[in-house]
């Protein structure tokens, strides 16, 4: 098993015929994922070239593609101007996942796409995310795929490229993975800690979960309180930023709205108060999973 | 993006709040004839990209022109948490009744823009909010539907007693959403938005942070950016696509991503040594990239090694070995750098530096212990 | 029994100083309806002074007045221009049925007051409307109380006045109401006939339903639909405007959107092919009924 | 509020639509100069509130001023509809390869502002919907969020093949939403909106119909109300605040709500008698307004007698009552008067009317035929 995505999620690429659309397009194929559709206004009626002589065939529109296709999950890598829109245009198209990779798209136009998503049910992940792998299963999005493997930890980021340094320690280890899941590190997410969490608590191949964070905001701290109330599952933490230098702030509208000034100290802290090891270098996640499933 | 308090006074005055005449002064003799044009008592206000500038000496009431210039003289080129005031705002001294907060920012929690009112304003408004909640109103606005007129009316009447005040105070919480929307702000406050004996609401701060994002498609708001005050490596790093702050380490690091390049950082105080600098190359890396941030690193005279620490994702890393390679081409490198690369296109990467003599490590750990021991060499 | 409202109902008026909001507070409160707070925004502290004494505190705020007295349903008296708002405010307070009187709201404010509502699950009657009674329990609006009386009879009609004749004649021949609603004119209405006929249908006390229609739109056959998919009750018809002339109309939208041209004739025979029994005059109907019900 | 074709290109100018250039003209000499400064073929349209132009012979091609000036003399002056043409447009002819519709409206039953586009546009649209409905893609707007960009791109994908040609459309679409919105429109239509074999997409005619309740905050949209085509009595009707529309019988009537006004006049006709016209003095009446009524009532010279029909809600009925008596005083009535009156403060008006002289009635069926009698006699 695994969350969010495995063997039946059929996936629409919006932005396709981009540069980083085609070049993780042909990285997804290559991992086996089914991706039965792309998506580019204008380019309707056109194939995509994949590796091994596979061919997608390319729509003008999310509605198109998926009645032609089934598909149920998609994956936008379109620019920052276009990406709450393709947001929007995806929740309306009958997927029940939007994951959303673009960076930089800007934060109110993702509060109207965010509420969206929600009025109609879909999920979306990120944006400004590296996606999902279940390795063995799908990749969606652009996680190098070389550095996971099967087994029984998830894995659950705030940050892109950590999650590749704590999940390719984990396979160095021998600790393959369910799914590795980048939330992303913007400040209005689609899915958060929590909700990962308790997928993967309701995952019974997933035997731990690594959860890895940063400074600023409090989504650490609520997941934290969330795995000392609702998980069987043991949890190993890390919290990247303990050196970084507190901002210069403008403003006190940030401090009354979260009451937490959301430094490291304060988010290991919860984690150790709520029962999640907390590895002091990024090396010693994989160490503390394989002790917590000992 | 911070705009300065008579940027954010624009912006606040277009969408109709009131707000005070003022004009800003970049030397003691400009600061002394808008004094003297304004007539009476002023304020001298440092215009820098931070907070506490009341505390740090940085505003300043005066009686009479002369004193406002006295005042500037000592204001102008003072340093506030490490900006240096290169400008000040001056503005009539106001006959204050009473001063509320009102604050606007996109909440992370709630996913909607969210307001905090308080008739408590000042400068100690987060102490009121830390033992007093009950006097912060808070209200959500539903981006579906924007702000409705009842809210802001709602949100007003915490303020006030008077309903003529009320009145006013809901209309600049009405003007104030419009401002923060129409900017693309993430962030807008008013602290104090105050009332005057003669019965009259005005905004005499201001302050707004602008989403990044927002201004690819507002070049005027854009166009408000002011890097005076900055250290002139943070401009250079934006301009060139990168995230930088400088540090007082000897390490100079060169990541992808936030997370990975705080997580480097981390890591090399943990082995004993002080990072330099977080500098986050970002996603999509090109050469130029990496030849800007190599510049920025060896600028300071403090740095002994450089750490480049690579995983590629959507950075591949070939595109990062070729930066590399060319930037140490253009730019006469004397310091050693230690390389850490792996990811999306590793085997390229790596074979483009090999070609070019240099080589690189797949280890976090292990690159971090040895730039550690470069630096203490 | 009865719908919508009862003697359980405890009403906010918003706009009670106003002129219209005052007559009716003091006749909505001499016909026994719980009246338990005022809205004047910048009035909060004063009072109401109604009939017999009575006194009615008014408040700054819905969220003051649903707080402060447990009021479940309020009514609009306010003008036009601030219509649509007072509307969404209500239905954010608490209250579970918001009664529109205010005509001339834009319909394009109405759209979005509307979603609003639909969204927190509230019922709005109207725009536009004379509102609702429930004779011998309650009423709220404007409908004269007078030309009412208790009994088996439902009424639910788009036309004020002419509800009021329908009812009165009802009256006269000692067919007494168990409610009756008029749904308002506006192009958009919150509560439309099927809403009703569903309520009546439900409602044990009432034994057959008066449906008054008129030219436009196309809501009488839908509710000609219902009745004979799920109505068990007898319903009697009455439609006004068969000898009004066709309008001058521009443009086409209109008639591509509802294919329908909404006159008399197609809503009299809409009525007839579904078992529903049509009045040609206005004192036809209150003879229709006690056939029905005999 | 209908507006004319030429302000509706104006509106939609505004909101970017690309919309050939043109004037309007009230006469012939006007119509030839600017023709002539046009140059080419141009067509001349009557300015006119209502559909079916074109049919009515209010829509000509001419080749040359010549022509034009011809066209319009036979144009100005026409009726169309009961409503004289007082103003023609004139424009270039335009070289079509396709004719789309685009049309939105607000929707009763979604509640939202609904598009309807087709590729199969021009005079023909509503066979077109009727017989062959999956030639119009329809699309719900969310009034949450408005015009979505791949909505208008998924609405513009059914009118074009060449993509140049969706992205021209997709934008038109997103742009009659907006002005649609920014008029406080019910209803805004193209038809055709044509592609020329250059290609290139253009509006070649335009409608739209404004709400009336919007025109309170919308001054500038408001001031294109003309009343030069449509009967005097409708325009004093609007004035007065009073819903009148002019038919051909000779039993005035004057009617509180528009449900109770038709079924007044349709019991008119089932006694045998014609209704004069159809008037709904509305809520919360005054007595001017009753005045006014009465005016314009009796200005008919085919009325031969007036009925009051008043069932009192919110319009009290002191207030009708107050009203008649008032008008009488202030006009020189000759006609029967019939007054039913009844409901909210029944007693009161009864009592006024009383005492000024009138007797009421209080059934609408006894009240109907008396009049009814009364214009027979």
């Amino acid at each position: 098993m695994s969350i969010l995505i495995d063997k039946d999620t059929k996936l629409v690429v919006q932005g396709i015929t981009g540069r980083d659309g085609s070049f993780h397009t042909r990285q997804m194929m290559e991992y086996g994922t089914q991706v039965v559709a792309g998506v580019t206004p204008g380019k309707g009626g056109q194939s995509f070239e994949g590796p091994d002589g596979k061919t997608v065939p390319i729509f003008n529109s999310m509605d198109e593609a998926v009645a032609a296709t089934g598909a149920n999950t998609s994956v936008i890598y379109v620019p920052p101007a276009f990406a709450a829109d393709a947001i929007m245009e995806a929740a309306d198209s009958g997927v029940k996942l939007v994951v959303a990779i673009t960076e930089g798209v800007p934060v109110q136009s993702m509060a109207r796409a965010h509420a969206f998503a929600r009025d109609r049910g879909v999920r979306v992940l990120g944006p400004n995310c590296p996606g999902i792998i279940s390795p063995g299963k799908a990749k969606v999005g652009i996680l190098p795929a070389q550095i996971v493997a099967e087994g029984p930890v998830g894995v659950v980021s705030r940050s892109g490229t950590l999650t590749y340094e704590a999940v390719f320690q984990l396979t160095n280890l021998g600790l393959g993975q369910t799914t590795c899941v980048g939330i992303g590190g913007d400040p209005l997410i689609g899915t958060n800690f929590v909700d990962c969490l308790e997928a993967f608590e309701a995952d019974p191949d997933t035997k731990a979960v690594v959860m890895i964070g940063e400074i600023g905001g409090t989504d650490e701290q609520e997941a934290a309180a969330y795995v000392k109330a609702h998980m069987s599952k043991p949890v190993v933490g890390f919290i990247a930023g303990r050196t970084a230098p507190p901002g210069r702030r403008m403003g006190h509208a940030g401090a009354i709205i979260s009451g937490s000034a959301g430094t490291a100290e304060e988010k290991v802290r919860a984690f150790e108060e709520n029962g999640i090891a907390v590895a002091r270098r990024p090396i010693d996640i994989a160490g503390l999973v394989q002790a917590a499933l000992a | 993006m911070n705009i300065h308090e008579y940027q954010a006074k624009e912006r606040f005055r277009a969408a109709g709040i009131p707000v005070p005449p003022g004009e800003v002064a970049t030397t003691p003799e400009e600061v002394e004839a808008i004094a003297r044009s304004i007539g009476g008592m002023v304020v001298v206000k440092a215009q820098v990209h931070s907070g506490g500038r009341g505390k740090a000496g940085g505003v300043k009431l005066a009686k009479n022109p002369e004193e406002a210039r006295e005042h500037a003289s000592r204001i102008l080129g003072m340093e506030i948490k490490g900006l240096k005031v290169t400008k000040v705002f001056v503005t009539p001294a106001e006959d204050i009744a009473t001063e509320a907060y009102v604050g606007v920012l996109v909440d992370r929690k709630s996913q909607c823009p969210t307001f905090m009112v308080s008739s408590e304003g000042g400068i100690d408004i987060e102490e009121v909010a830390a033992t007093k909640p009950e006097a912060i109103r808070k209200l959500k606005v539903d981006p579906r539907y924007g702000m409705l007129p009842h809210q802001a009316y709602w949100l007003a009447n915490t303020l006030y007693d008077d309903p003529a005040l009320v009145k006013q105070g809901a209309k600049v919480i009405g003007q104030l959403y419009t401002s923060f929307v129409d900017s693309g702000a993430s962030m807008a406050e008013i602290n104090p938005l105050i009332s005057t004996k003669a019965g009259e609401v005005k905004a005499i701060d201001a302050k707004m942070s602008i989403d990044d994002s927002e201004l690819f498609r507002r070049p005027e708001v854009a166009a408000m950016r002011d890097t005076s005050d900055e250290p002139w490596e943070e401009t250079k790093a934006r301009d060139a696509g990168l995230s930088f702050v400088k540090l007082d380490g000897n390490v100079g690091c060169c990541v992808n991503g936030a997370g990975l390049a705080m997580a480097t950082m981390d890591l090399v105080k943990y082995y004993g040594g002080e990072p330099a600098n977080f500098l986050d190359i970002g996603g999509s890396s090109n050469p130029d990239k990496v030849v800007a941030a190599l510049e920025i690193i060896t600028a300071d005279p403090d740095v002994k090694v450089i750490l480049f620490n690579i995983f590629g994702g959507i950075t591949r890393c070939d595109d990062v070995a070729n930066g590399i390679v060319e930037a140490t081409k253009r730019i006469d490198i004397k310091l050693p750098i230690v390389i850490r690369l792996t990811g999306t296109n590793e085997e390229q990467g790596i074979k483009i530096l090999a070609d070019a003599g240099f080589s690189a490590f797949t280890s976090m750990d292990e690159v971090v212990q040895k730039a550690v021991e470069l630096a203490k060499a």
